[in-house]
């Protein structure tokens, strides 16, 4: 069970997980990531980019690898685009699996390549106007765990 | 003839639009393409970190590019970190 | 904001999230786990034994050391006793943090020492009558990982 | 004066009950404790991986226990693994 998706308006993480969690019904685990835009440290808004011909491809071929590494009864990938405000889920990771280790390093290896690799330009609105996100050093660590 | 040029991210911000239609009479490669940008996106495009998707294809080597009519050059800075 | 429980009757997990994530609204990441009976494999009844006394203060225990060792802004540990059903759930840990691999890590350390550490003795219903589950090699290798 | 045993786990089938109240005249040390219980229950106490408590407090070298009145002694065989 693979559910991949881009999703332009906001999403409530518990109506997603609840009938994730029912189609996995043989599952032992279930391990969830949930990312928020951080409120705080001034930012008004965020706002993400993609470019779909190759944002939606590249997330799922992320979501097959994770398939094909751990044995995982559903994997469940949901990532916001658009305009977000502060408090609003951004992405959700979850991962159905037998013995709880599959799932937890499944949705910990997603959400490293989703971070780094996939294809999603931010920008954040400060009261001085909008700043394009970086890449961060921290994230090319966090992707070498995996090689 | 046409082109389709996407800048994303902060290419857009160069780009002053995140969408270009450029016209042209006969395939361009690279060098030409960049030529009929403005100095300052065409140095930036330019840089080893920009990559290219030529109809949602990664381009390997940039500089072999060959742009035809109808083509979607898609110009990618590097993603934003998490 | 710390809560660790141990339940003695049934509990839903969603309905335990959305206030633990309401709690921490300054929370970037939240990570949560799971674990619930597994069905099949011919049990027909799981039934969690413990000793108050030890059990608590231990949960308790492992609770700080997870918010000593990491940067979290909440952690919620849920634990059932007593008689459970296949697809019941468990255990529940979640953590909410700024950044995500702290959520992530504090909610796998919690799940690898209430697996192997708490104490929980836990007998299951076979065909044939109960069956006492003995320690597992894995949950000691997989303690190893945080020394 | 009395003494609360409790049995955790397989212990608890191996001494047919989970609790057990013993009387007693004098403080009991380890042996003459495990001298008032079946044979094979006191056997598998003291086995290496069954671990004690006293009132809760866990027990460093379980032969060195003096249990004494209105003592709470469990003893904790290995946890089970998930």
């Amino acid at each position: 069970m693979k559910d991949v998706r881009l999703l332009s308006a906001p999403f409530d993480p518990n109506t997603e997980i609840e009938p994730f969690a029912r189609a996995c019904p043989e599952a032992g685990g279930i391990a969830t990531f949930v990312g928020k835009v951080r409120p705080g440290g001034g930012v008004e808004a965020l706002e993400l980019s993609h470019y779909e011909p190759l944002t939606r491809p590249g997330m799922e071929a992320l979501a097959d690898r994770a398939l094909a590494r751990w044995e995982l009864m559903g994997l469940l990938v949901l990532h916001r685009t658009g305009p977000l405000h502060p408090g609003e889920p951004i992405v959700l990771v979850s991962a159905a699996s037998r013995h709880r280790r599959d799932a937890i390093e499944a949705v910990d290896f997603v959400m490293d390549h989703l971070k780094a690799e996939a294809w999603f330009w931010k920008r954040e609105k400060r009261a001085d106007g909008w700043h394009w996100i970086e890449p961060r050093e921290a994230d090319h660590a966090d992707l070498a765990r995996w090689k | 003839m046409a082109l389709r040029l996407l800048f994303l991210g902060k290419l857009a911000d160069l780009a002053g639009v995140g969408e270009r239609v450029l016209d042209l009479s006969a395939p361009l490669g690279w060098d030409a393409l960049l030529d009929r940008l403005e100095p300052d996106l065409a140095s930036a495009l330019g840089g080893a970190k920009v990559r290219v998707a030529q109809n949602a294809d990664m381009v390997a080597d940039k500089t072999a590019l060959i742009a035809a009519d109808g083509d979607e050059i898609a110009f990618l800075p590097p993603v934003s970190g998490g």
